[in-house]
């Protein structure tokens, strides 16, 4: 995306947009959660008919801990753009919100299922919230950076004495 | 030494279901590529009788689990297991069957034997066809040899069998089904 | 003219000779340890869901009543073919030769009973019950 | 000990009582109704019997994780009313491996083995997506010497042979022509004991290094190349020969599950899938990475966007992979295969026994891993079934922070349930064979 589109951007949404930089030739603009819907409709309307890819990463320890990425591509121009929204995750308080954007974007739906499944962080508005890679009784979210790799929580084991 | 529990009718019924090794494929991950390349013509499994994959657990003797066991899964291959019918037998195929490979995680069972007792373990990511052959010939063996697990169970051994199995520690709690949670 | 029904017999004792001993040898030879998991529905190694037990819609019910009316039909065609030769013809019939007068008696019995379901056949059809629509 | 089945959201599948309602529990609820049916016909028309068609219950089959069409990974709850499919949960995550968390805990170079179980298709395109990540990250993507760019586009291609190859063969098998399921796997046999040659491994091959590739090609590698590929040809000209005019396969695949390019993009499709709706979108044309622009092959492209278009875009993209091979095979000069910065690639092995410096170098690489800047980057390229993107974030240690894969199948499946409700319950199995959905790639 070229510079222009960026500060067209920013003019749109002045207060929504946080700050933009652009690293290793793919621009980024930060948005507050809250403008997260009006600024990807307006994207839409632009040009970005593509919703490529939808993740968060865990920063533990920085203050807004989670933040979910999302990337767009305009089929006609090729130009794309990255989005990041913040989100707050209070210590041990209720899971971090995210406007949902599948009303936008159909793709997002099993996306955001999984960002919900990985990360914990509700998506509000989306139609069917559950967990799509991991099973209904697996408690916790093994993305996060505090969940240890090898902390399993079994279904179903053998158990060598009943045989 | 474990011939003479055999008497000739179950030697001759060996023999018979030895060489007609129908397989339930219990196909996941990559190793169902080289499963394929092992039902193709090159590395034809058709020569030692075992070409018929039968997609129900009651017409298959040898379930084959081929690829990674997730958690999420297991029950499916217990279900699947415990439908089979008898006389049956299991090969783990390939590495994460076998011990869960580099998979260490929260997502991966260690090992299909966490789930369902198994017979025959071929190592290898994936095994090369010629090694899964040979793992098929060593259930064969095994076969003839009354050592496998059913066989073993019909006779009544417990574990205090010759074969050692993992024992899960003292302090698991002795709720069945379930072996402490390994943190 | 005798027709001698023994090989038939023979035949027939012989299939059911053959089916029993397979399924006798299953049944008494073949290991049986049934428990309740074991029997359950197979369903792709998930929880089985649902009752099997639901009302079907009748297209099932049609078709297959259709099909079984035409096979039965086909059915009937090998045992006339292979008399077709003495049927049409008044003599004697040496091998594949009628020294007879050849007659078209076969062909036109043959003729009424397919044109009967040929009537049944264009019912069905313009009453759409044969299709899957 | 089971966990109890999850109840579906949406027209979530009854739990009906296991046993036959009595009969006169039929007779009582099934009069009541037809009554009711009958008031709203007038007098007349009431007697016509063939309308009143009585309601039939929906029923719930599950086509389970282990499922031979389901390419044991999928498992699809089927609410069907008689043969069409009314409703469906399509629920993955039967092969989640972990991919990501694994990641976050192996060096840079060791995360290339995980790459290769992600599409196991194709095992070389994804090696090549991660290392090329990395090494813009690094921002060393135009330092990597020109011959390794060749082989990376050479073996690249091989693997998407192989991919489609294999998804070809699978979903003739799984309509029945298991001939062509066969010559197809034997020509994937042949490719596959070069790649063994070259590689090392028939199928996992983490060839790729970061910087580069690990070896050289091995001696007259093209010659043997050209002849396979001639093999192959004649393989995939007799499978074409056997189905492209088949009536029976023609019936099965021609307008089944066809979806529009809108829909399609509006889905997020990529890849052979994207393309079979008429968009002529594909990353080595539209972003051209490594030396993807010194050759010159054309994009196939769909009209309708149904089953059949995919089969036969991916027919036809074997064939322009071929040609992107050839080409490359007369390009290709000689010269370094990896990058000669002793930070990034380990240094050669004489080096390694010989000199302090390049023993020192070598230990520091294997036990902290590459140092690589602290940023983020999102690089993509042209996998086996669609745009693959690799988001990675680093935070200077010579383990990734984060490394996200943008996986076309997991995209590329979520579509699947519009795509069969309304369909016959046979039309899953094409269906579900075209999209290729590769369970490590879904699931991760």
């Amino acid at each position: 995306m070229s510079k222009v589109d960026l500060d067209k951007l920013v003019a749109q949404f002045r207060e929504a947009v946080l700050s933009t930089h652009s690293s290793h030739g793919d621009d980024t603009a930060v948005v507050s959660a809250g403008q997260l819907g009006a600024v990807m409709r307006w994207l839409k309307g632009a040009g970005f008919d593509y919703l490529v890819d939808l993740t968060a990463v865990d920063r533990l320890g920085q203050e807004p801990r989670f933040e979910v990425v999302y990337h767009l591509r305009s089929m006609s121009s090729g130009s794309r753009l990255r989005i990041k929204v913040p989100a707050h995750q209070v210590e041990d308080g209720p899971a971090p919100e995210v406007p949902s954007i599948v009303q936008i974007w159909p793709v997002a739906n099993w996306l955001e299922r999984e960002v919900w499944d990985m990360f914990g962080i509700k998506f509000t508005g989306h139609p069917d919230l559950r967990r799509i890679l991991l099973y209904e009784e697996f408690i916790g979210y093994p993305l996060r950076k505090d969940y240890p790799k090898e902390k399993r929580q079994p279904l179903i084991r053998r158990d060598y004495t009943m045989e | 030494m474990a011939e003479n529990y055999l008497t000739k009718l179950d030697d001759a019924l060996n023999w018979a279901r030895k060489y007609s090794l129908f397989t339930y494929p219990f196909a996941t991950a990559c190793c169902a590529m080289e499963f394929m390349a092992t039902m193709a013509p090159k590395h034809d499994i058709a020569r030692f009788g075992a070409e018929f994959p039968r997609f129900s657990p009651r017409q298959a003797d040898l379930l084959i689990i081929i690829g990674t066991i997730t958690e999420k899964q297991a029950p499916a291959l217990h279900r699947i297991w415990a439908q089979m019918a008898e006389p049956k037998y299991v090969m783990a195929f390939g590495v994460c069957a076998s011990t869960g490979g580099f998979y260490q995680n929260y997502g991966t069972v260690p090992g299909c034997d966490q789930i369902i007792p198994v017979d025959v373990y071929v190592p290898g990511c994936p095994p090369r066809p010629e090694q899964v052959l040979d793992g098929l010939i060593l259930v064969q063996k095994k076969i003839t040899e009354g050592t496998t697990w059913v066989q073993r169970r019909d006779r009544g051994e417990k574990h205090g069998g010759e074969w050692v199995t993992p024992r899960p520690s003292e302090n698991a709690e002795k709720k069945p089904g379930h072996l402490p949670v390994v943190s | 003219m005798s027709v001698d029904y023994a090989p038939s017999l023979v035949a027939i004792i012989f299939g059911i000779a053959f089916a029993c001993v397979f399924l006798g040898l299953a049944i008494f030879l073949g290991p049986k340890r049934e428990d309740p998991e074991k029997l359950a529905p197979f369903e792709c190694g998930s929880e089985p869901i649902g009752s099997p037990r639901v009302r079907f819609s009748v297209k099932f019910y049609q078709v297959a009543i259709l099909f079984l009316i035409f096979d039965v039909e086909s059915a009937f065609l090998y045992p006339w073919a292979a008399l077709f030769r003495k049927l049409s013809c008044i003599g004697v019939v040496a091998g594949t030769q009628c020294l007879g007068t050849v007659t078209w008696f076969g062909f036109v019995e043959m003729l009424v009973f397919v044109s009967t379901l040929v009537v049944a056949l264009t019912y069905v059809w313009r009453k759409r019950a044969i299709g899957w629509g | 000990m089971a966990n109890p089945t999850h109840e579906s959201a949406a027209a979530g599948p009854r739990q009906v009582v296991f046993g036959m309602p009595t009969p006169d529990e039929i007779v009582t609820e099934r009069s009541h109704e037809l009554r009711q049916r009958l008031h709203k016909f007038p007098e007349g028309e009431a007697l016509e019997d063939d309308d009143i068609e009585l309601p039939t219950e929906p029923m719930t089959v599950n086509m389970g994780p282990s499922h031979p069409a389901m390419h044991g990974t999928v498992r699809i709850v089927l609410t069907l009313d008689g043969e069409t499919v009314k409703d469906t949960d399509v629920q993955v995550g039967y092969l989640h491996r972990c991919f990501e968390k694994e990641a976050e805990s192996a060096t840079w170079t060791q995360v290339f083995p995980y790459t290769d179980r992600l599409n196991y298709v194709s095992p070389l395109l994804n090696n090549v997506g991660f290392a090329m990540a990395v090494e813009k990250l690094l921002g060393v993507e135009k330092l990597v010497p020109e011959r390794a760019q060749y082989i990376r586009v050479i073996v690249g291609e091989i693997s998407r042979i192989t991919d489609h190859l294999t998804c070809l063969g699978a979903a003739s098998a799984e309509l029945g022509a298991l001939t062509v399921f066969f010559w197809m796997i034997k020509a994937r046999e042949w490719i596959w004991e070069l790649l063994e040659e070259l590689t090392g491994a028939r199928l996992t091959h983490s060839y790729v290094r970061i910087g580069g590739v690990q070896a050289d090609l091995t001696e007259n590698f093209s010659a043997r190349l050209l002849d396979t590929l001639k093999r192959v040809r004649e393989a995939l000209a007799d499978a074409e020969s056997a189905l492209i005019k088949n009536r029976i396969f023609r019936d099965r695949m021609d307008g089944i599950a066809t979806i529009s390019a809108e829909d399609a993009i509006a889905w997020g499709w990529t890849g052979p899938c994207l393309r079979s709706t008429g968009v002529p979108y594909d990353v080595r044309k539209d972003h051209p990475y490594l030396v993807y622009d010194r050759f010159d092959f054309d994009v196939p492209v769909g009209s309708v966007g149904d089953n059949f278009d995919r089969y036969a875009v991916r027919l036809e993209e074997i064939r322009q992979s071929m040609r992107i091979l050839e080409q490359a095979l007369q390009q290709i000069q000689p010269g370094p295969v990896l990058i000669d910065d002793p930070r990034i690639a380990l240094p050669p092995k004489r080096e390694v026994y010989n000199t302090i410096e390049g023993m020192i170098g070598h230990f520091k690489q294997i036990v902290d891993g590459i140092r690589v800047p602290p940023g983020e980057v999102y690089s993509y390229s042209e996998g086996g079934n669609g745009e693959l993107g690799f988001y990675i974030v680093s935070d200077g240690t010579g383990r990734p922070y984060r490394c996200h894969v943008r996986a076309p199948s997991f995209i590329n499946t979520q579509v699947l349930a519009k795509l069969i409700h309304g369909a016959g319950v046979a039309d899953i199995i094409p269906t579900f064979g075209m999209i290729n959905m590769i369970g490590g790639e879904c699931d991760r």
